[in-house]
Parts: C-alpha cells; sequence; structure tokens
C-alpha cells in the first residue's frame, strides 16, 4: 500500500497516477475486510477502486494526461506534512492499544448498539439507517449536493459564460 | 509501540497524500491526493474498532464477540462525502481546463496574474 | 467498441444479472453486508456498462436524463419524506418507532424506505455524473 | 404534533427539503419562492427558538427519538439560537435580493440550481450551527461547503472556477482536520456527543490524543474561518462568486466556522485545557493581530472594491478571534457581539457592491465583459447611485466603528474586555488597526464623492429590488449600534453560559 | 414638545428641508434662514429656566447597558449653544453672499452640512454624559469633512484628509480609551457637578487620563495636534468661519472645559495640570510667532485661533474658579472676534479678490466699514477695550496671577504684545498706506450687503459683551459656586 502511495506521489503521468490510486483503495478494501469492516470494504472497493477511478478517466480525458515538472522544490509543503506527521504520532502513541477491548469506543457507547434491540442482524446497517439516520441522511444530501453542484457546473449553456476567455 | 503499528501505517499514507495535494501543481493530481489523504484517515477510525477475535458486527448466534460497528458507519459516511468531493472537484477542475487551457495551478496563477496586470494598467 | 459482437453479447447477458445483483445488496442489507449506497452504485454501473457497450444514446433512451434528474432528488425527499411522516405520526424527526403500530415493524419499515431514499439518490447522481463526462468531449463512449 | 417542539428539527430539515424540490420542479421562479419560503420558515423557526432557549437555557432535540449518546441530538443553547438567527435573517434578507441579482449574473437555465445550493448551504450551515453531535458537524460542514464551492464557481469570471477550486482543496483539508481532530476524540472518548464527551474528557484531560485532537480542531477550524494566515482562499473567492453569494457568505460562513470553535474549545474541550495546558491563546493572540494589522493593510492598496473589502472580513474576523483569546466573560462576549455585528455589516456592503455591478452591466452591453470595480471607475459614483454609495459609507463607519454604528458596539465591548485584563498595549493596538479601516473606507469616499465622474452620466440608481434588501441590512447597522439590548444582551447570556459549561 | 427636543428636530427638519428645495436657491436659503432664526428662538427658551437652576433633561435610549444617549442643559453647554445657534443666523446672511457672490457648486450639499454641523454642535453642547458627547463630537467631525473638501480639487481632498486624519485619529487613539476608562474605573460616564472619578484615584492615572482628553480633543488643537485647522484653509470662508468660531474648535475647547469641571472635578486635578499650563503656554507662543510670519490673511488667523484656543485650556489647567469663568467667557468673546475676522476677510476676497496680508494697502479707503470691523475684531483678540477680549483676558490674568502661576502671567503678557504685532500692521496698513498702483486701476466697493450685514452685526456683538457682560457672568457663575 505504502508502495502505492509512494510511487503514485512520485509519477507524474496520471494515467498511471490514476491505475495506482485504483489499485491503492483495492488494496485498502482489502485491509479493511480483515478488520471486520465489511460494509466499508464493499463501499471502499465500490467507490474508491470503481467510481472514483472512472470519475478520474473520465476527468482525464477531457484533460491534458502529462503532469508538468514541477516548478520549485516544494519544500514549504514537506515541512508542513512532517510538521503534521509529527503531531499525529504524538497523538496516535497515546491512543489506546490495537485492538484493545478495555478502549472507551469498545466500553461506551457500541456495546447498546451490539444488543440488536431493533432486529436488525447487521448492526452496521442499523446503526446507519436508524441510531444515527440523520446522518445518513445528511449524506444523502452531500451526494445530492455533488450531483446538483455537477449539473450545475457542466451543463451546456446555451449563452456563453461572460466574455473573460480571451 | 507494536500495539500502535497500524497508527503508524495510517499516518504514513496520510502524510504522504496531504504532501501530494500541497506540492503537486496538477489539479487532477491534487485531487488524487486528496482522496488518499481522506481514505488513509479511515484507518485511524476503523483499526481500532477491531477486537482480536471478534467478526464483523453481523449478528449470528455462533458468534459472540463483535468487532465495534460505529466507525464503520462514520467512515461510509465518510467515503461518500470523499467520493462527492472528488467529483465536485474534478467537474470544476474540467471546467478550469475548458476556461484557460490548462490544468497545472502555476500557468493558471500566470494567467489570472496577467488579467490583473491589465487591469491596472486600465486604471 | 460499440460493434464488437462479444462484447454485446456478453453485456446483453450481464447486464440484468449486475442489475439483480444490485436489487439484492439493495434489499439484503438488512442480513449482509450492503445497503443502498453500494446497491445504488452497482445499479449505476450496471446501466454504465450498457451505455458503454451499446452507446450513451441508447443508455439515454433506456435511463432519460429527465428521469436521473428526478432521481437525484426524489432520493433525498423519500428520505426526509420518511423523517417527516415520523414528525407527522407524533413522533421526532426520522421517528421510526411510530410508523407501525409494532415499533420493531416500525424500524424495519423506516429502514427500508430510507435505505430506498439513499440507493435511489445515489444511482441518480452516478448515471448524472456519468452522463456530464460522458455528453461531454467528443459525445461518444465515457470514461472508462 | 405541535410544532413548538419540534422547532429544532424544522430549523434545518425545511430549508433542507427547499433544495430537491427546487431541482425536482427545474423552474427558476417556482424554486425562488420554494427556497425563500424554506428560508424564512428558517428564521421563523430561529426565532422561536431564541425564546425557548431564553426560557430553558437549553433546548435538546432526539432525532429518532434515541436518546444520546446513542442517537444524534440537536441542542440550541444561547450562542447556538444567535447564531441560527444570524444565518437564517441573513439568507432571508439575501434570497429576495438574489433575484433581481442573478439575474445579470447567472444564465437564465441555472437559476433553479442556484437556489438548490443556496438552500443546501442555508441548511449545511444551520445544521452545523444546531447539532449536538461531533461527527453530525462533518456531515453538515460538507454540505455547506460543497454547496458553497458551486455557489461561487457560478460566478461569472472565470477566475471564479480557479478560486473555488483552490477553496475546494484547503477547505476539504481542513474538513479531513477536523475529522481526525474528531477521531482521536472520538477513540478516546468513545462517544460523538458534544455534552457527553465533554464530561468523559475530563477524565483523560491532557492525554495526548486530547492535546492533538485539540490542534487538529483548531487547524482545521481556523482553515474554515480564514484565520491569517490561513485565508489565502478566501479573497478570490469573495471576489469572484456573484454578489449575492458573497454577502451570503461573508455574513455566515465564516462566522459559523467561529462559532464551531468556540464549542469546541468552551463547551467541549474546557478553559483548563485549552487556556492552561497549551500557548493556544498568545498563538491565537498573534494571529489575531497580523490578521487586525497585515490584512487591513493590504486591504488598503487593493484596486477592486469587493477585494479591498475581502481582506477587510480577515481583519475583522481578526477582533473576533482576539475577543476569543481573553478567556474572559467579558472577552467572549466581545467575539460573540462583533461575530453576529459584522456579519451584518459585511452582508450590507456586498449587497449594495452587488447593486453597483447590476447597474454598471446595465450600462454595459448585456452579457459583455462582467463589471471589475476597479477604483477607477467608480470615480464620481455617488451622483450616479447616491443610495448605494450613502450606504456604503454608513457600513463603512460601522466597519471603522464611529459610534452610532454597530461597529463601535463591537469596538467597545472588546476594549472593556481587554481593559479588565489590563491589557492596555492591546487597547492601542485595537484602536490603531481600526485607523486603518479609515483608510481603506476613505479610498472609497473619496473616489466616489470627490472625483469628478469620467462622462456626465445620469442618475442610475440600483433597481429597488437589490436597494431594500440591501439598506434592510444598512438600517441594522445603524439599529444595532443604538439599541443594543438584544445583541449585547443574548451574547452576555451566551458568553456565561459557555464559560460556566467550560468550567 | 420640549424647548430640548425642539433643539433638535427643529435643524434636522430644516436640512431636510433644504435636501427638498434642492432645485430653487431662493426657497432653500430662505428655509435656511427660518431654521436658524426658530433654532435660536428655542435655544433662548432654555435660558430662563437654566438661568433660574433648572436642568433641562432628556434621555433618548440605552445605547450600553447602563449607559445612555443622554443631554442635560448646564450653563456652559447653554453659554455654548447660544453661541452655535446665535452665530448660525449671521453666518447664514453672510454664507448666502459669499456663496452666491463666488458661484459656488454643490450649494445644496452646503446648506444640509451646514444645518447637520449646527444639530451635532447643539448635542455636544447639551450632551448629559461622555459617551454622548463623544457620539458627537465624531458626527460633528463626518459633517464638517464635506464642507473642508467643498471645493473637491486635490487640495481640498489633501486638505480633507489632514482635517480628518488628526480629528478622527486622535478622538479614536485617544478620546475613546478615554471614555472608556472613566467608565471603567467610575462606573458611569454622566457629567456631574465636583466630578466623577474615584476619589483614591492616584495621581499618575489622573495624569494620564488627563492626558488622552486633552490630546484625544483634537478639535482644541493642542500643538502638536494644530496642523488641522491651517490644512482646512481651503475650505470656502463660511466654513472656516463655522470652524473656527460656530461649532468645530469651540466643541473642542468646550468640551476641554467640561471634562475638567465635570468628569475630573477640580480637586483631583490639584498638582497635575502643570505640564498642560506649560504646553498651552507653549502653543500660545508658538502658534502666535507663525501666524506673525504668515502672509495670507486667513492663514494668520488659523494661527490666531491655535494660540486663542490655548488660551481656554490655559485657563481651565489654572483650575482657579476664576480662571475657569475666564475660561468660559474667552469662548464667547473669542467666538464673535474670530467670526467677525473672518467675514471681513472673505468679504475681502469676494471684492477685491485679495487673500495676502501684504495686498492691503489703503484698502481701508475702499472697504471703510469692513475694516472698520475688523479693527473692532482685533482689538477684542489682543484684548483691549471696548472690546469683548478684555473681559476674559482679565479673568484669566487675574487668576493667574493670584495663584502665582508667573509663568502663565509670562506667556499672556507676551501673547498680547504678539497678538497686537500681527494685527496692528494690518489695520495701520489698511487705513494710512496708499493704495497700490495697479489697485488704483480697478475700483471696487464694499462686498455685497448680506456679507456686510453679517459683519457688522458680529462687530457690535463684540463691543456689546463687553458693556453688557453681566448676564453672561450670571450665567457662568454656578459653574464654580456649585
Amino acid at each position: 500500500m505504502l508502495m502505492a502511495v509512494i510511487v503514485l506521489a512520485r509519477t507524474r503521468n496520471l494515467f498511471a497516477v490514476i491505475v495506482l490510486s485504483g489499485i491503492y483503495s483495492f488494496l485498502m478494501a482489502t485491509l479493511l475486510v480483515a478488520l471486520d469492516a465489511v460494509d466499508v470494504a464493499m463501499t471502499e472497493a465500490a467507490v474508491g477502486a470503481g467510481v472514483s477511478t472512472v470519475l478520474l478517466l473520465g476527468a482525464l480525458r477531457l484533460c491534458r494526461s502529462e503532469e508538468a515538472k514541477p516548478a520549485h522544490r516544494p519544500w514549504l509543503p514537506l515541512a508542513l506534512s512532517l510538521a503534521t506527521a509529527a503531531l499525529l504520532i504524538y497523538g496516535a502513541l497515546g491512543l489506546p492499544d490495537f485492538a484493545d477491548p478495555e478502549a472507551p469506543i469498545h466500553r461506551h457507547v457500541a456495546p447498546r448498539y451490539l444488543e440488536n434491540e431493533i432486529d436488525v442482524p447487521n448492526v452496521v446497517t442499523a446503526v446507519l439507517a436508524s441510531f444515527r439516520g440523520y446522518d445518513t441522511l445528511g449524506e444523502t444530501t452531500v451526494v445530492f449536493t455533488a450531483g446538483a453542484g455537477i449539473i450545475a457546473l457542466l451543463r451546456r449553456r446555451k449563452s456563453k459564460r461572460g466574455g473573460d476567455e480571451k | 509501540m507494536i500495539g500502535h503499528f497500524s497508527h503508524v501505517v495510517t499516518v504514513l499514507l496520510m502524510v504522504a497524500g496531504l504532501y501530494v495535494v500541497m506540492a503537486r501543481g496538477n489539479l487532477i493530481k491534487k485531487l488524487v491526493g486528496l482522496s488518499v489523504f481522506q481514505t488513509s484517515v479511515y484507518l485511524l477510525y476503523i483499526a481500532p474498532g477491531k477486537l482480536i477475535g471478534g467478526t464483523a458486527p453481523i449478528l449470528a448466534p455462533q458468534y459472540t464477540l463483535y468487532s465495534n460497528p460505529l466507525p464503520h458507519v462514520l467512515i461510509l459516511t465518510a467515503i461518500v462525502v470523499g467520493v462527492a468531493t472528488l467529483a465536485l472537484g474534478l467537474a470544476i477542475a474540467v471546467r478550469i481546463k475548458e476556461t484557460y487551457g490548462t490544468i497545472e495551478e502555476d500557468e493558471i496563477i500566470a494567467a489570472d496574474n496577467a488579467v490583473q496586470d491589465a487591469e491596472d494598467a486600465r486604471s | 467498441m460499440k460493434n464488437d459482437l462479444v462484447l454485446r453479447v456478453v453485456g446483453k447477458l450481464l447486464i440484468p444479472f449486475i442489475l439483480l445483483f444490485a436489487v439484492y445488496v439493495q434489499f439484503h442489507g438488512d442480513f449482509g453486508p450492503g445497503g443502498g449506497f453500494q446497491a445504488g452504485t452497482i445499479f449505476a454501473a450496471g446501466i454504465v456498462f450498457h451505455a458503454l457497450i451499446f452507446g450513451l444514446e441508447r443508455a439515454r433512451k433506456v435511463v432519460p436524463d429527465a428521469l436521473v434528474e428526478a432521481m437525484l432528488a426524489a432520493g433525498v425527499l423519500l428520505y426526509a419524506g420518511v423523517g417527516v411522516a415520523g414528525l407527522l405520526l407524533g413522533g421526532n424527526f426520522l421517528d421510526y418507532f411510530v410508523l407501525d403500530a409494532d415499533p420493531i415493524h416500525g424500524q424495519h419499515r423506516g429502514i427500508f424506505w430510507v435505505e430506498a431514499g439513499v440507493a435511489v439518490t445515489v444511482c441518480g447522481v452516478m448515471l448524472k455524473i456519468f452522463y456530464m463526462f460522458a455528453s461531454r468531449g467528443d459525445g461518444s463512449g465515457g470514461g472508462a | 404534533m405541535s410544532i413548538a417542539a419540534h422547532l429544532p428539527a424544522l430549523q434545518v430539515v425545511l430549508p433542507l427539503l427547499s433544495a430537491p424540490l427546487a431541482v425536482l420542479l427545474r423552474h427558476g421562479g417556482l424554486a425562488f419562492a420554494i427556497v425563500t419560503a424554506g428560508a424564512w420558515a428558517a428564521f421563523a423557526a430561529a426565532v422561536g427558538l431564541w425564546l425557548q432557549a431564553g426560557e430553558l437555557g437549553v433546548v435538546s432535540y432526539h432525532i429518532g427519538s434515541w436518546a444520546p449518546p446513542w442517537g444524534i441530538e440537536y441542542r440550541v443553547d444561547r450562542l447556538a439560537s444567535f447564531v441560527l438567527l444570524l444565518v437564517s435573517g441573513t439568507a432571508a434578507v439575501v434570497l429576495p435580493y438574489s433575484r433581481a441579482s442573478i439575474e445579470r449574473e447567472i444564465p437564465r437555465e441555472q437559476h433553479y440550481l442556484y437556489y438548490a445550493m443556496f438552500g443546501l448551504c442555508l441548511a449545511g450551515l444551520l445544521g452545523i450551527t444546531i447539532t449536538g453531535d461531533a461527527f453530525n458537524i462533518f456531515v453538515f460542514l460538507e454540505i455547506s461547503s460543497l454547496s458553497t464551492y458551486v455557489l461561487i464557481a457560478l460566478g461569472r469570471d472565470r477566475r471564479a472556477l480557479a478560486a473555488s477550486y483552490r477553496y475546494l482543496i484547503m477547505g476539504t483539508i481542513g474538513a479531513t482536520f477536523i475529522v481526525i481532530g474528531i477521531g482521536f476524540l472520538y477513540l478516546m472518548t468513545g462517544t460523538l456527543n458534544l455534552a457527553d464527551m465533554a464530561e468523559r474528557l475530563r477524565a483523560v484531560e491532557s492525554s495526548r490524543p486530547a492535546l492533538a485532537a485539540l490542534a487538529f480542531l483548531t487547524v482545521g477550524i481556523s482553515l474554515k474561518l480564514a484565520l491569517f494566515p490561513l485565508h489565502q482562499w478566501l479573497p478570490n473567492a469573495y471576489t469572484h462568486a456573484p454578489s449575492a453569494v458573497t454577502a451570503f457568505l461573508a455574513a455566515t460562513a465564516t462566522k459559523v466556522s467561529v462559532y464551531v470553535l468556540i464549542r469546541f474549545w468552551f463547551s467541549v474541550f474546557g478553559e483548563t485545557l485549552v487556556f492552561h495546558n497549551l500557548p493556544l491563546p498568545q498563538i491565537m493572540l498573534l494571529l489575531s493581530l497580523a490578521a487586525m494589522f497585515a490584512a487591513s493593510f493590504i486591504a488598503i492598496f487593493q484596486d477592486n472594491l469587493k477585494r479591498l473589502f475581502a481582506y477587510s472580513s480577515v481583519g475583522q474576523i481578526g477582533y473576533i478571534t482576539l475577543g476569543l483569546h481573553f478567556d474572559s466573560v467579558a472577552g467572549l462576549t466581545a467575539s460573540i457581539v462583533h461575530l453576529f455585528n459584522h456579519g451584518v455589516t459585511k452582508a450590507a456592503i456586498f449587497l449594495l457592491i452587488g447593486g453597483i455591478v447590476a447597474a454598471s452591466a446595465a450600462t454595459t452591453a448585456q452579457g459583455a465583459v462582467s463589471p471589475r470595480l476597479t477604483f477607477d471607475r467608480l470615480a464620481g459614483l455617488a451622483k450616479r447611485m447616491p443610495l448605494t454609495c450613502f450606504g456604503i459609507v454608513v457600513a463603512g463607519l460601522s466597519l471603522i466603528g464611529v459610534p452610532g454604528t454597530a461597529g463601535f458596539i463591537s469596538k467597545w465591548t472588546l476594549i472593556v474586555a481587554a481593559l479588565e485584563k489590563e491589557q492596555y498595549w492591546l487597547v492601542g493596538a485595537i484602536l490603531l488597526s481600526s485607523l486603518l479601516a479609515v483608510a481603506y473606507v476613505w479610498r472609497f469616499v473619496e473616489v466616489a464623492y470627490f472625483k469628478p465622474a469620467p462622462k456626465a452620466s445620469g442618475r442610475q440608481e440600483a433597481p429597488p429590488g437589490l436597494l431594500i434588501p440591501a439598506w434592510l441590512l444598512v438600517l441594522a447597522t445603524i439599529w444595532f449600534g443604538l439599541d443594543t439590548s438584544f445583541t449585547i444582551g443574548t451574547a452576555a447570556e451566551a458568553a456565561q453560559q459557555l464559560v460556566r459549561v467550560g468550567k | 414638545m420640549s424647548a430640548l427636543q425642539l433643539a433638535f428636530v427643529i435643524p434636522l427638519l430644516g436640512a431636510f428641508g433644504i435636501a427638498l428645495a434642492d432645485r430653487q436657491p431662493n426657497l432653500r436659503e430662505s428655509v435656511t434662514l427660518v431654521t436658524a432664526v426658530l433654532l435660536f428662538g428655542t435655544v433662548l427658551q432654555l435660558l430662563d429656566p437654566v438661568l433660574a437652576g433648572e436642568r433641562p433633561e432628556l434621555t433618548l435610549f440605552e445605547l450600553l447597558p447602563g449607559l445612555s444617549i443622554a443631554f442635560k442643559v448646564e450653563p456652559l453647554g447653554m453659554l455654548f449653544g447660544l453661541i452655535a445657534s446665535g452665530l448660525w443666523i449671521v453666518n447664514s446672511v453672510y454664507s448666502i453672499g459669499y456663496m452666491r457672490g463666488n458661484k459656488e457648486q454643490h450649494q445644496t450639499r452646503f446648506y444640509v452640512c451646514f444645518a447637520l454641523s449646527l444639530v451635532s454642535a447643539l448635542a455636544i453642547a447639551f450632551a448629559g454624559n461622555l459617551l454622548t458627547l463623544f457620539l458627537f463630537y465624531e458626527v460633528l467631525t463626518l459633517m464638517t469633512y464635506p464642507l473642508v473638501t467643498h471645493a473637491g480639487t486635490d487640495k481640498a481632498r489633501a486638505g480633507g484628509r489632514t482635517y480628518l486624519a488628526i480629528l478622527m485619529g486622535t478622538s479614536i487613539l485617544f478620546l475613546l480609551p478615554a471614555v472608556i476608562y472613566v467608565w471603567h474605573v467610575a462606573g458611569t460616564t454622566d457629567f456631574t457637578a465636583g466630578g466623577i472619578l474615584p476619589d483614591d484615584m492616584e495621581g499618575g492615572a489622573v495624569s494620564v487620563l488627563l492626558a488622552l482628553f486633552m490630546f484625544g480633543i483634537g478639535k482644541a488643537a493642542l500643538m502638536p495636534f494644530h496642523r488641522w485647522l491651517p490644512a482646512a484653509m481651503v475650505a470656502p470662508t463660511p466654513v472656516s468661519a463655522l470652524l473656527h468660531a460656530v461649532a468645530v474648535v469651540k466643541a473642542g475647547v468646550f468640551s476641554v472645559v467640561k471634562i475638567v469641571v465635570y468628569v475630573f472635578g477640580l480637586d483631583i486635578l490639584a498638582g497635575v495640570t502643570d505640564w498642560l499650563v506649560a504646553l498651552s503656554g507653549f502653543t500660545i507662543v508658538a502658534a502666535s510667532i507663525v501666524a506673525l510670519s504668515a502672509d495670507n490673511l486667513k492663514r494668520r488667523l488659523a494661527y490666531s485661533t491655535v494660540s486663542q484656543l490655548s488660551y481656554v485650556i490655559l485657563a481651565a489647567a489654572l483650575l482657579a474658579p476664576l480662571s475657569i469663568i475666564g475660561a468660559a467667557l474667552h469662548i464667547a468673546t473669542h467666538a464673535f472676534a474670530k467670526i467677525t475676522l473672518f467675514f471681513t476677510a472673505g468679504a475681502i476676497y469676494t471684492a477685491a479678490h485679495k487673500t495676502e496680508v501684504s495686498q492691503l494697502n489703503g484698502i481701508g479707503r475702499r472697504m471703510p466699514w469692513t475694516m472698520a470691523a475688523f479693527t473692532i475684531g482685533a482689538l477684542s483678540l489682543i484684548g483691549i477695550p471696548p472690546a469683548a477680549g478684555f473681559v476674559s483676558k482679565w479673568f484669566i490674568l487675574g487668576s493667574a496671577a493670584e495663584g502665582g502661576h508667573y509663568l502663565a502671567v509670562a506667556v499672556l503678557v507676551g501673547s498680547t504684545l504678539l497678538n497686537a504685532a500681527y494685527f496692528l500692521p494690518i489695520v495701520h496698513a489698511a487705513f494710512f498706506k496708499p493704495l497700490s498702483a495697479e489697485d488704483a486701476h480697478h475700483p471696487h466697493g464694499e462686498a455685497p450687503w448680506p456679507m456686510l450685514l453679517a459683519l457688522l452685526t458680529t462687530a457690535a456683538g463684540t463691543l456689546a459683551l463687553f458693556f453688557f457682560s453681566a448676564p453672561l457672568l450670571r450665567l457662568v457663575q454656578p459653574l464654580v459656586s456649585a
């Protein structure tokens, strides 16, 4: 996975980049399965590897497929990302150990979900649609927003946009 | 330390993505980096939800120990949000390509500055 | 690629199954992995295949633009509608217990419609985006 | 069902419903009617909630009847009700304005989508404000953000696209940072409900993840609220977006982000963590000062009117964040008051500027080069558009903080807060920076009033459809400058509530 | 409706009427005059109650918790109110002559802003607390700004910029924090006889506060913040008259006296005002010297104003009952004298198009009335009987000598000589020097009659104040006896 990402960061042929990101998503999906997150894995496979790849390729067809050489050496971004990394590690090391059953997330809220009081075996679906149904409504709205937004942006226009395209 | 291996991986992925976003000038490349950045956050949530010997949170009589479903739910939402953002970003990138004729940030900035100068000249 | 015989045949055979699988994922969501979002995506993927193999125009005939745009909105409305139904039946917003005399059954009913809403919107959006990108450029086949 | 009991849900759902309906109808006029209705309904709901929160202190609403922390809770305290009023009120004024404004700025067949996006943006902002659930904040943040990107990209200048893209990148990074922060908090507390989280956080206070979470949230939110130097997305976005959009965003988007920051700092982490374990207040102080001076200074040298006021916004945000760092009721009050006053003032200014755009678009051939408001084109404008210019001057005085305008009240409360902490030099800094405001406002005054117009052009005021909403807000800035029982009253109550919770 | 309310409503309506009468000059100017007369009448109505010891009050609304926009008429404010509203009548008459005589542009804007400036001047005069004072102090600045930049030329804009920069800058940087600080420590900003500051306030804080106020009130033109006055000379002469005599600078020194008396109180200031005495003394002398070297008549008058204003500040800083009375009186006497001088300057400009002192040889023969008025004004400023200036100067000088402030005494004497040195030569040249050659060829008489009428009236007033100063004294007596 790391390999995929690092190569991805290096290569400048966008087509390769997109394919790599697809691969990356697949790996991510398998990893998620290993972590018992089957629903997430399924979605990630469908979305990350499927939809976004198609989207990217579609967009690429409309654009140039070679990335230009970066003009300047990007020290600042590097520094910023490293700072972020440091902060993340700093925080992460304080987290409960991996798969520690005593971790708060296992003690506090989740147990009730697993009691299956509304008799829906797939707890994820239960939580998604019922307990936190409002989040999902928001999620759907986000999708809707994106869709409508893209219509607004890409719909062919009879009247040309303001004459700034000199 | 070994207990946090997953976190370390997560961090590296995230930072790689973040770096691509900030360092690269190509609009589409940026977006790829952005999605990598977001995707890697998923691990941060999911990994701690795993329990050794636990199974996917789909209840069945033969299992007793389940991994934590809540992070899964959150990440499902997050994935969807991510792809929505990606799609929108691509749409904008395409329009930029059409109006500017390029998807390289530097060239776009250059074009804008040209217009800006023209304005200043007029004023 | 429109007139590649093998593809056409395989497509003809495959697409119904894809759609069927989508429906399965949709309704089996309560018991196995899957749910509205995945179903919507897969369903859209089926149509996209159809478009890739038989051309955008025929796909547009099967699923016209207007319908797609309607789907976008309909899904959200359906979802929110369930919520409002909860309100009208005297519960809180998105309260499924009141959707049926038996609260548990009410929950199931609520989840069912909600998932349906998600699927519709997602499918609509996927298709719309695909159409958009495809019909841009030279108008022939889509992204992949 | 009794409406009153369900106001919290209706507050968000009504505008949210209006958007898909607008898309379904595919007709500009109907879309306008529906979304406007939604916004006004939201405003009514906000008023109702403000009253309820006044009586009860906190209004809590369990969505799906699932008790928190298992379900999602809607939670309206004094501050939330105040911000809700600001957001929905601005929307209620800006939407009627849009009708006349976008005629000239957006192609006809796009209108219904514009309204849909507007409705979504409104719903998103309201959702962020009202929710009591950490992850829910993120979801609605994304709703508002995505719709905002689209709204900006609808600007007719192609640079609107570049601006929108840049905002998308920076905004998403910010959002992801917020998700990381929330993730840390969740992993430490096992809950997503803010109130619950606050309690359980006490146990693990000043554990490393908690600190990291604080850092990530602060950075992420600062990106959204354009805290100097994370403001690069703002000037271009404000400059090239359609006028109505600029006005709405300037009044609400950044303000809601400030609200989220306050929420996390005071309601979740609490003072001890924020103000004593980390040098956060000092950093905030430095950045605020930087914003107050640098941004205002840049503003003076802008040649484009919209851009000038965009930078002024960055500067004014500095005042708001400055009030936060005091860690006192007085300081918090000042922030909240300025958050409101500046929202109203800036909305007024950008609406009036939109009027100028419209008027000059009418003179240049329809659909020709979108009029750029460079100063050379504004010479002698006061003759052509007296009402518009006078409005801008009044609002500008409010930015300066001249007594009799809302801005003066903000400044007064801010200075009182500084005196209370005996930071006299800070008083000087605040006043000095307001002199910079004098400078950039007066650039406009001189050009508009005392420069001869290029050609003897007759009087051509902006259409009433644009003037009336704008002047409503101008009058509001004067009103809130004279009668402060509402603004200061609410803000003080809110501040006390927050500080008490934080303790 | 009470007289106090009317005092604000009338000029507001007036301004509105003027704006409406944009197209018909005659109607417009008559509206102005009627408003001015009515206003003066209303203010006069307030006089008797105030003399009788009443303090009419009016509270509009609460601006901040515990802080309201409120008005309260007391002797000092009454005095200022009378001067402003009274001189407005004369000034309007004069303006009509001037603006028409010189065919100025934007006359409507001119008259509207003028009326509004009067409103804010009265509001300052009757302000019941610091906040109200500050509010209308700023409004006055904003209302006079268009008048200063009236011409719209680059020079005018530059002048206006200086005007605005100094007045706004000082008020925002020093006055505002001072006001807020007073509120912070005293919990109120209402003007009350004897001061409102807590007695236990230590000297350091008091002197800092005093400094903030004295420099914050830029309209009092205490050096080094005097530059705006000469800069504002680009304005038309009636505006200069307004700035120097009627509203602006008077608002400045009025605020100084008011704050010294009603916010600090003479007791708490004891011992911390020496630097102020010195600074105002320096301003007096320095400004007089600059005036001496100035050839442009208006510029000379401007610097004379700067020095005269510091008389008032000096008097206030002396903290003796007599000096306070002297300060109050000097506001009035200087107003009359200075407006007369500006009127004459404008008259000379309108009739003979002369602006420099060196061009005035023999002009007294062409414009005898004008120059006579000029002489009276000059005498008053120098402080020679039978002109009113003598009275106020006498009080100040007396209290200075009594209090043993020999520095102050020296300053007063020296400045008197300087005043004489820069005014008397003009008078001498005007009456006794021969006309210069080219002047002989363009004959011109007096200025238009409205201007002449106005300047003669004020000159007469200058004399009257000397002979009938008793009522004035009765009015300002309570300032110190309270």
